[in-house]
């Protein structure tokens, strides 16, 4: 049967995904005002939750001590937050296979080691050193990947069991130095807390971020209409990409007054945006999320699973190693307590409280950025206070719970509302 | 992870009465697993961490060295506690089990190790503490500690002087909160900087040594403390290292003196290039070697030699000494603690040339 | 509309035995379907005629037995595997990803791509034209499947098999929960494959769909072989009884006791009763 | 047997409306049963039935409108809650846990107990029993309802609600995966919970299931009442035509496609398709 | 309908369970023996293959070093599972719900804390300690579950602010002491490591404990019988229950050669055997399954969902605090570092690699036994042999996955069977 059957064949001029009368939606920039009046009413928030919380976080810590957001210190929360940052990105790729990964910290530190001791022991160039800790990396992920489809091992055991192999392989690697230092002219720790990108190039890249965005969202809008299907109005477009590119302008120009962007949190940034391009917008981003949404119905849509889990664990293990390279950058050293301490907790915290959900399928790469925003604002504030040290775990323990609270306080309302 | 393991000493002996407490059932052992059949017998050698080069560089080996010259047959067991006091105790148990006639042991908490000593005792196992003081056991070898944070104190107080500088703030980055040891290091250096004149800004108990912690701390500290900024207490050389970092990615120039522990190979390049003050060299080779001898003097039935006492325990008290750039030589490379060689790496030549370093 | 084709089978399985733990769920399975042809598969709840479908769509491996996909000896090691010698099917439990929209659960593992790039503009246009088709009333395509109603997740899970060239189609208790018109039209769909000369695979405890379209009726008796009737050849009873194991059975015990109880409005729709549940 | 109860309504909703996101799933909805009264709720696929049924449930809270259950005002605010009222719900997507054995599901909630502890025997014994009744064919309750067929699991959702003493029972497509013998037995379970004076909830998408057992049909389009019969006075036509909203449809149109094509066997069931999907 | 309307009623003397021809069940003793042949062989083992990996592990370590196996080992082996062994029960508990607790290590420390200073410092009795320590655990329980019923939070969030503001707490609670020691002399540390059962005693324990099981299966097998359902042969009962009997019997031989079962480790083994009854036997323990495999459907079915959440919530509080009462007790100190380390992980990995799935509904409170054993089995181990750090790490890490392979491989043969 080559028409439609149905015999109360709607009007031809209403868009495909408009026909159906239950679904309300609001049409032009007055409707879509109203629209998202409506939705803040019902407690339909994407991200903004978390985003309150932080600017709630933020104004706190500015009461408390109005350091906190000079330029200098946003500047030096940037460049904080990108290792751990890093290494979340991967985590978020895991989590969204319903998977984990507890040894990015081990693997960081491992990277870490590597590369100090190729580029300073022996004089390898950052390239060969920063291509080795990668390719290091890469090798573990593929290792974890491997048992994983073969045995069927849980990941969490397999990266157990990673953790404690890798941290030996740390110590062996780093060998009787112990901490090797990276020199403070060398490229690589310039590019990590030296080089910062200029301003006019800064403002440029944003202009051309938000004209791209803009152009890319229009000319989908007009290939939606020519399909016959409902498309964003362009003057909304332009309003709320209009208005994000604001937002990119202002924090331009603040970091600006102190050192500006480094090429470092750049490059963080463009990471998390092409992970999330990846995530959505390919073939591979759309079968991890099949997979970490049911594992059975995506095999049996003919999803290679066992490549999927492969190529996400080895991603997974090489942001951990990215993550690493810029850790040691930063610090200009590497030791044997690299990668230890909580880098775990923290990179796998960030993703969770970005709002990247433990049991696989529902997350997105933004979601590392917003949750190590959270992570270390709390963390660089609270030492801008010094409290003693048991009032700053206690403390930070409550920043934490409110942040979700406030995010999940939506969220409930969002279910509540059957959108969950 | 702490570079700061030396000695702490001043812990109460307040549980030293209960060590002879330990009850008899365990006298019924029945452990097949041969105990020193031969002369010198089994000797454990329990040290706290991993995290920090000198137990697995240097104790170890050096130990294991010293045993091995003066006692043939004698036999080293070694385990290391990662930092995990309940860990330490299963250690101990394990060296027990295998027959060791003496531990030698690094406590992770010299308080709550008098368990181990405890256990040891109510087997007839004679206990050494190396490094950190546990009271009731044996013999005490170590470092006079006492002095670690004062000289800490003592030497920022002297670099700021010769820098010129009679006022002005100091931070203190002290080491984990968790760490029964940190606590120490940080009480000697208050009981210096308190009346030095300085103001103590801001202080920061890092949470396991973390360096990266210390540097995202001083990072802050140069947003809140805004200016006046004079001098930096470290209370090793991993977080002396995570403050320095943030001092250059600050852009403050010149540094203010930094001071560190441990004479990590790293810290005496930082000093060189002028980036660290001073850190705290703990010469390791005498103080393993007395533990050697002094744990085949006992697992032989002699008694050791003592040059001190410390709460009733027969000890053997070594100096620290503080370490600038001036003393290096005299020092650590005179010790051949690290060859010069392995200092004077790449960019680290010219800085050594200029300290007369060969 | 229901001529046999008498080609060579395009799929054909012998001696098939799969067991899980202690149920023995299929013994000595033989089954094969011509090109051009519609097969019903039928019998009682647990009868294994979903254990067969997921043998031959590569989820299960079975114990024991031969398979040959057009004349060649195969074995369907994976689900992807079956796609690839072009073996479509329907699950009953449908297996849709909850947490993707309905687009990406229609092209899921056959996305439409425009220079690496998924086309999400021309997989919604196909999606809204699939769906017309199939007669679905979905208010939009960009909501999760997890909540669509159950017929809307079906007609999707329906709509996936029509994307690609399949040389069979199997379809496990497609209609279950469609409405009448939906199911009026999956009973349409599965004439045009048969005209389209693809082998169908149809589940279902419908007799009357069954004898609608059906040229063929295999009946499964507790993971068996019990009976292969040509639909030209025999009636609704005759199948029940082949299914239930027994002449007399729940369904003609329910038939004839509402025989026995005359009401005024009974007369219209006891005739569907006895025949539906014979 | 549909004689009409002339008695309260046991439960009765009016103005009902609920709507997820962007999609009005229920608009002003009125709605009631009497005591010893089935009522079937049908409606095409996304129509919104089992969206009602949720709400009567307490899975959903209404947006709009009002409930009352024996008279009185009640808000419904949990299943607990339409339990404790006595409200027993098959739901469509069943609701069993599948990491539990058959057993621990039939139970689920009012399990069995003697002296504080599970008595598992007479459990066992009193799940034999109830799928027995319902002619089910599960080879073992002691294992994971995840390994049952998709009949097999809707018959242990059935027999669920032969627990207790409900005053209403709501079935949402309680015979979509069942067998032909399995379905005859659950019409046969109304019947009976009719004759017991319960009030009956039924939906189903067999027109002839509905108008065997129903006393009064109630009809939901995209989200709106569009109609109620007694089944003692109207036809499938007429129901149909109700539910697509038009007199002329897919099922009319294939009905009256296949009346132009004879074919010899077609004169068995040519009748079947007609009066079912009409 | 009151007469079964089946008409091919099978015959009436056939148990109930076992008229379905389709299932192949093997009768009699020689039935069982073939049955459990054929199990095997298809990959159906049960616990047996963790058994199998632990067995593996004992006789490579007894290999390197004989020391391991000897009773006074053993003896040491015993007591040293038990605290994290007690903690691992409660996050069992979790992980059936489907939910993880982050927080049970600093809890530990908390509650040993608590006792500390009540005990030493304030001079309390150990039962008053011990007790006012356990209601704080279950206190922090309570408000986790009441955070998680209120809010909606994700656990792992909620517990991760609790593992950082219970650490913050433990710090100030310790106060400037840092480290407490507990007497020898005192009641609380003799119970934990020096008062052992009398051998007479654990025999006879051992043998009335069989006797029972025997018993209680004995009965319930007439009870089955009566009911017209298929019952386990009492020869197979005897065989089987006796089988682990002797097994016990030799355990208890083995170390009583040494300084026997102490007190505390057999409230450990109580423990576990308790919270498996709980689990499997009652209405409770019913309904965590049961939320822990679908929420929803359990809150459908009548479950006071939220009830199960607090409950479990504060039970795992409860085992973490009791296991840090045992840790306090069996090294005689607390200290700030007291539950820290990787009390967590190893707690958390025991109940995994035990057995218990992190997605929620399957598991058993005995994978904390097992899964413990394991760890502490490797960590002992390798405690004996004297290795670097590195190596230690790296076997450590091999070892684990080699014991986990094993479960898994099995596993998987099992899935493959349909029997997942
Ligand atoms: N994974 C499995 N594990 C254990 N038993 C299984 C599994 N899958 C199916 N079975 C058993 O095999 C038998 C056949 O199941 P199957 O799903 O093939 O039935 P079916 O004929 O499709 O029934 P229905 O009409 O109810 O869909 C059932 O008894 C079922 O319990
Ligand atoms: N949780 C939810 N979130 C969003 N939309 C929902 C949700 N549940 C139902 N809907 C929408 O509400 C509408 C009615 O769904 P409902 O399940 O009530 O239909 P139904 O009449 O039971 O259909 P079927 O016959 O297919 O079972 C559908 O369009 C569905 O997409
Ligand atoms: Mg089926
Ligand atoms: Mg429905």
């Amino acid at each position: 049967m080559s028409t439609p059957p149905t015999t109360t064949d709607p009007t031809m001029a209403i868009p495909a995904d408009r026909q159906d009368e239950r679904f309300l939606a609001d049409e032009g920039l007055a409707g879509w005002v109203k629209g998202s009046i409506s939705r803040l009413r019902s407690g339909d928030l994407g991200s903004l939750p978390v985003v309150i919380g932080l600017i709630l976080i933020w104004g706190v810590f500015f009461v408390l001590n109005d350091a906190f957001l000079s330029s200098r210190n946003l500047v030096n929360l940037t460049l904080q937050m990108v290792p751990t940052g890093t290494i979340a990105i991967g985590v978020v790729l895991v989590l969204l296979l319903g998977e984990i990964d507890l040894s990015v910290g081990s693997v960081s530190g491992l990277s870490g080691a590597v590369l100090a001791v190729g580029f300073v022991n022996h004089g390898w160039t950052s390239g060969m050193a920063v291509g080795l800790a990668l390719l290091v990396g890469v090798a573990i992920g593929v290792i974890y990947g491997l048992l994983f489809n073969r045995y069927g091992v849980p990941s969490f055991v397999i990266t157990l069991a990673g953790l404690l192999a890798v941290l030996g392989l740390q110590i062996k690697v780093l060998g009787k130095d112990g901490t090797i230092n990276l020199a403070f002219t060398s490229d690589i720790v310039q590019f990590a807390s030296q080089k910062f990108v200029p301003d006019a190039v800064a403002y440029a890249l944003v202009l051309l971020a938000v004209g791209a965005a803009i152009l890319a969202k229009l000319a989908q809008g007009r290939r939606r209409a020519a399909a016959g299907l409902s498309a964003v109005p362009p003057s909304v477009v332009l309003v709320r990409t209009g208005l994000l590119g604001l937002i990119l302008l202002l924090a331009v120009y603040i970091l600006g007054r102190d050192r500006g962007v480094s090429y470092m949190v750049l490059t963080f940034i463009a990471l998390v945006v092409l992970t999330d391009l990846l995530v959505r917008r390919t073939r591979w981003g759309r079968s991890v999320m099949a997979v970490g949404g049911n594992v059975e119905a995506a095999r049996r849509a003919g999803i290679n699973v066992k490549r999927i889990y492969l190529t996400v664990f080895a991603l997974s293990s090489f942001f951990a190693a990215l993550g690493g390279i810029f850790a040691a950058a930063r610090l200009a050293s590497v030791s044997q307590s690299s990668g230890g301490a909580d880098t775990n907790l923290n990179a796998i915290a960030a993703a969770v409280i970005g709002g990247t959900s433990l049991f696989g399928g529902r997350g997105s790469a933004y979601s590392a950025l917003l949750g190590i925003l959270v992570i270390q604002s709390i963390s660089n504030g609270l030492g801008l206070l010094s409290l003693d040290t048991s009032y700053r775990f206690m403390v930070t323990g409550g920043v934490l719970l409110l942040a979700v609270i406030i995010d999940s306080l939506s969220r409930r309302s969002r279910a509540a509302h059957g959108r969950a | 992870a702490c570079g700061t393991n030396s000695g702490t000493s001043t812990t109460s002996a307040a549980g030293g009465a209960s060590s002879s407490a330990g009850t008899t059932s365990a006298a019924t052992d029945t452990a097949s697993s041969g105990g020193g059949s031969a002369a010198g017998g089994k000797i454990a050698l329990l040290l706290p961490e991993s995290k920090t080069t000198r137990y697995e560089s240097f104790d170890r080996p050096l130990f294991e060295a010293a045993v091995k010259a003066d006692c043939a047959d004698c036999e080293v067991l070694y385990s290391n506690a990662d930092q995990d006091a309940a860990k330490q105790q299963q250690q101990a148990e394990a060296a027990l089990t295998q027959g060791a006639k003496v531990l030698v042991l690094d406590a992770v908490d010299g308080k709550s190790a008098q368990t181990i000593v405890a256990n040891a005792k109510s087997q007839g196992v004679k206990v050494i503490a190396y490094d950190r003081f546990v009271a009731g056991s044996d013999y005490y070898i170590s470092f006079d500690n006492k002095k670690v944070g004062e000289l800490q104190g003592t030497g920022l107080v002297d670099a700021l002087k010769a820098a010129g500088k009679t006022s002005g703030d100091i931070v203190m980055i002290n080491g984990s909160p968790t760490d029964a040891n940190a606590a120490d290091f940080k009480a000697g250096a208050h009981s210096v900087l308190d009346k030095s004149g300085y103001k103590i800004a801001a202080e920061y108990d890092t949470p396991d040594w973390s360096p990266d912690k210390a540097q995202a701390w001083m990072e802050s500290q140069l947003s809140a403390v805004k200016s006046g900024l004079v001098g930096v207490y470290a209370a090793n050389d991993g977080t002396a290292g995570g403050a320095i970092a943030a001092l250059k990615g600050g852009g403050v120039s010149p540094l203010p003196p930094v001071t560190g522990q441990d004479a990590e190979l790293a810290a005496i390049q930082r000093i060189l290039a002028g980036d660290q003050a001073l850190t705290i060299y703990k010469a390791i080779k005498p103080e393993a070697e007395g533990a050697a001898q002094a744990a085949i003097a006992l697992a032989t039935g002699q008694t050791p030699a003592t040059s001190a006492d410390k709460e009733g325990v027969p000890a053997t008290l070594l100096e620290p000494i503080v370490v600038t750039k001036d003393n290096i030589m005299d020092t650590i490379i005179k010790d051949g603690f690290y060859k010069a060689a392995d200092i004077c790496t790449g960019d680290y030549a010219s800085a050594c040339t200029a300290a007369g370093i060969k | 509309m229901t001529t046999t084709s008498p080609a060579q089978p395009v799929l054909s399985m012998t001696g098939i035995s799969k067991r899980f733990g202690a149920v023995q769920a299929l013994k000595d399975i033989d089954f094969d379907v011509r090109p051009g042809e519609v097969v019903a598969l039928v019998g009682d709840n647990g009868a294994g005629k979903s254990t067969l479908v997921k043998a031959i769509a590569g989820v299960y491996q079975p114990d024991e037995g031969h398979v040959t996909f057009d004349g060649a000896n195969v074995t369907i090691s994976s689900p992807a595997e079956a796609q690839r010698l072009g073996i479509a099917t329907v699950f009953q439990d449908l297996a849709l990803c909850d947490n993707l929209d309905v687009v990406a659960n229609l092209f899921l593992g056959s996305e439409v791509t425009s220079t690496g790039m998924l086309d999400e503009v021309a997989m919604e246009k196909e999606s809204w034209r699939l769906l017309r088709e199939l007669s679905a009333k979905i208010p939009s395509v960009r909501i999760p499947i997890a909540s669509l109603s159950g017929g809307q997740r079906q007609t999707v899970a329906i709509a996936r098999s029509l994307l690609g060239k399949p040389k069979v189609v199997m379809l496990d208790e497609p209609t279950a929960a469609l409405g009448v018109a939906q199911t009026a039209e999956v009973l349409n769909l599965v004439e045009r494959l048969r005209e389209n000369g693809l082998g169908v695979i149809l589940i279902s405890h419908n007799m009357s769909d069954v004898m609608a379209v059906a040229d063929r009726v295999v009946v499964l008796r507790l993971g068996r072989n019990n009976g292969e009737f040509r639909v030209a050849e025999t009636t609704s009873q005759e199948i029940i009884a082949a299914i239930t194991g027994a002449t007399t059975n729940a369904v003609s015990e329910r038939a004839a006791r509402r025989d026995a109880v005359p009401a005024a409005h009974l007369t219209d729709d006891q005739d569907h009763a006895t025949q539906e549940h014979q």
